[in-house]
């Protein structure tokens, strides 16, 4: 039940270590913008997976691998294209 | 004990939407009370298991708001341009 | 059917209430709250996944039009009384 | 009557877990959008704090911890086991990313919230209290009247080292 989780984790952050992805963001935490492996890849990663555990068929450690992989090269290569950060002053 | 459906409740989101966007006198106002209006259309829609009506009709209206929304500083900003606003 | 009471009570005092008030920057709470008592119901009346994610992206949707509401409100007045 | 007072405790759960994680994450410090600052302004002018302004203001202009709080209760409710909410807490990072905020206590509550509901159906709390019990919080703090919510948001805003940041 909680094997694949772990092991979507440990895959994600193991393939941020390798693509340089920082581990955790800059000092003043709670308004920084920076992308690391502890938000939001691990995030990522688990939301993901929940997805997946809900249909009985795809919970297995394949799944976990290709997932955590998944989580890691969209939040190293698309995060910033798909929601771009805001400028100064601009709304939603 | 006092019981009340929810149904009743949307229908008087619907009324104070429609009836207070009939009321006020600025733009603003009047698509504050279309959202209003929106709100107890979708909730009445999905209090009935419409589901798919329903999210489709969450994304359009509010999409729609947005793009109102736009449309409504160009054309303040535009009145000020050439003053008229005054 | 004490939770469907519950909301659709709160529902109706934040509707009326939203109706009596002048200032409509002391709307935007109120709109808020109603948000909150939509996207509930919608999962209290639907308990599947198709009914959790139809109130997810109400939720979401709905936010984002109260974002776009709260800075036009902000503009017009900057509009209308000179940007100072 | 035994749901009466299980909803009581789970109003106040919920009321402790989003008001903690949101101040935590210094959402009085400063107005993350323009709006919530105009919604801030305005509540100060009407005689309340200007924290508490900001906070409100932030809460409606952005899904931060009382979004993760109602929509982790309801995937939990929907689910039927945790998975729910860590769905939802993608949705809600999904939401602020949209929004423009980092999206930090967003994704937080809906975890902390996650944790909290799972403990608390050991004790006989089920998730449809805690998303009624979410919609009594937000009313205290949104609905009732706004000086004296945004006052008691200021103190323990205060209380907790997250004071108005002044440029």
């Amino acid at each position: 039940m909680f094997e694949e989780y772990i092991i979507a984790i440990v895959s994600a952050t193991v393939l941020g270590l390798i693509l340089r992805l920082p581990i955790l963001p800059d000092k003043p935490m709670r308004n920084s913008w920076m992308i690391s492996i502890i938000f939001p890849t691990v995030i990522l990663a688990v939301g993901f997976f929940a997805i997946f555990n809900y249909f009985k068929v795809y919970n297995n450690i394949y799944t976990a691998i290709i997932i955590g992989i998944f989580s890691a090269v969209f939040s190293k290569f698309f995060l910033e294209r798909v929601f771009p950060k805001p400028e100064i002053g601009e709304q939603a | 004990m006092v019981m009340i459906e929810f149904p009743y409740a949307a229908v008087i989101l619907m009324i104070v939407g429609a009836i207070g966007g009939l009321l006020q006198t600025r733009p603003i106002d009047k698509i504050l009370m279309l959202a209003v209006l929106g709100d107890g259309l979708i909730s009445m829609i999905a209090a009935y298991q419409y589901l798919d009506v329903a999210m489709a009709s969450s994304f359009m209206t509010f999409v729609g708001i947005i793009i109102i929304m736009i449309g409504l500083i160009r054309t303040l900003e535009i009145k000020k341009a050439r003053g008229e606003l005054f | 059917m004490i939770e469907e009471t519950i909301i659709a009570g709160i529902i109706i005092y934040m509707g009326l209430r939203l109706f009596i008030t002048q200032d409509s920057l002391e709307r935007m709470p109120y709109l808020n709250v109603i948000n909150f008592g939509v996207a509930a119901i919608i999962t209290l009346k639907n308990p599947s996944p198709l009914g959790v994610v139809t109130s997810m992206i109400y939720f979401i949707m709905a936010t984002v039009a109260a974002n776009a509401i709260a800075f036009t409100i902000n503009k017009i007045k900057e509009i209308e009384h000179g940007n100072d | 009557m035994n749901e009466i007072i299980a909803i009581t405790i789970g109003a106040i759960l919920s009321w402790i877990n989003f008001v903690i994680i949101d101040i935590w994450m210094g959402l009085p410090e400063s107005p993350g959008v323009r709006g919530a600052e105009a919604i801030g302004k305005s509540i100060e002018n009407r005689g309340g704090d200007l924290g508490g302004g900001y906070f409100s203001g932030n809460i409606v202009c952005s899904p931060d911890a009382s979004a993760g709080t109602l929509l982790a209760s309801c995937g939990y409710y929907a689910f039927g086991s945790p998975e729910g909410g860590l769905i939802a807490a993608l949705f809600v990072y999904f939401g602020n990313r949209i929004c423009a905020d980092p999206g930090y206590a967003g994704t937080t509550g809906a975890l902390s919230a996650t944790i909290l509901i799972w403990a608390a159906t050991y004790i006989g709390i089920n998730p449809q209290n805690f998303i009624v019990g979410m919609l009594l919080a937000a009313l205290t703090i949104q609905g009732i009247y706004h000086p004296y919510s945004s006052k008691l948001i200021g103190k323990m805003a205060r209380k907790m080292n997250r004071k108005v940041i002044k440029d």
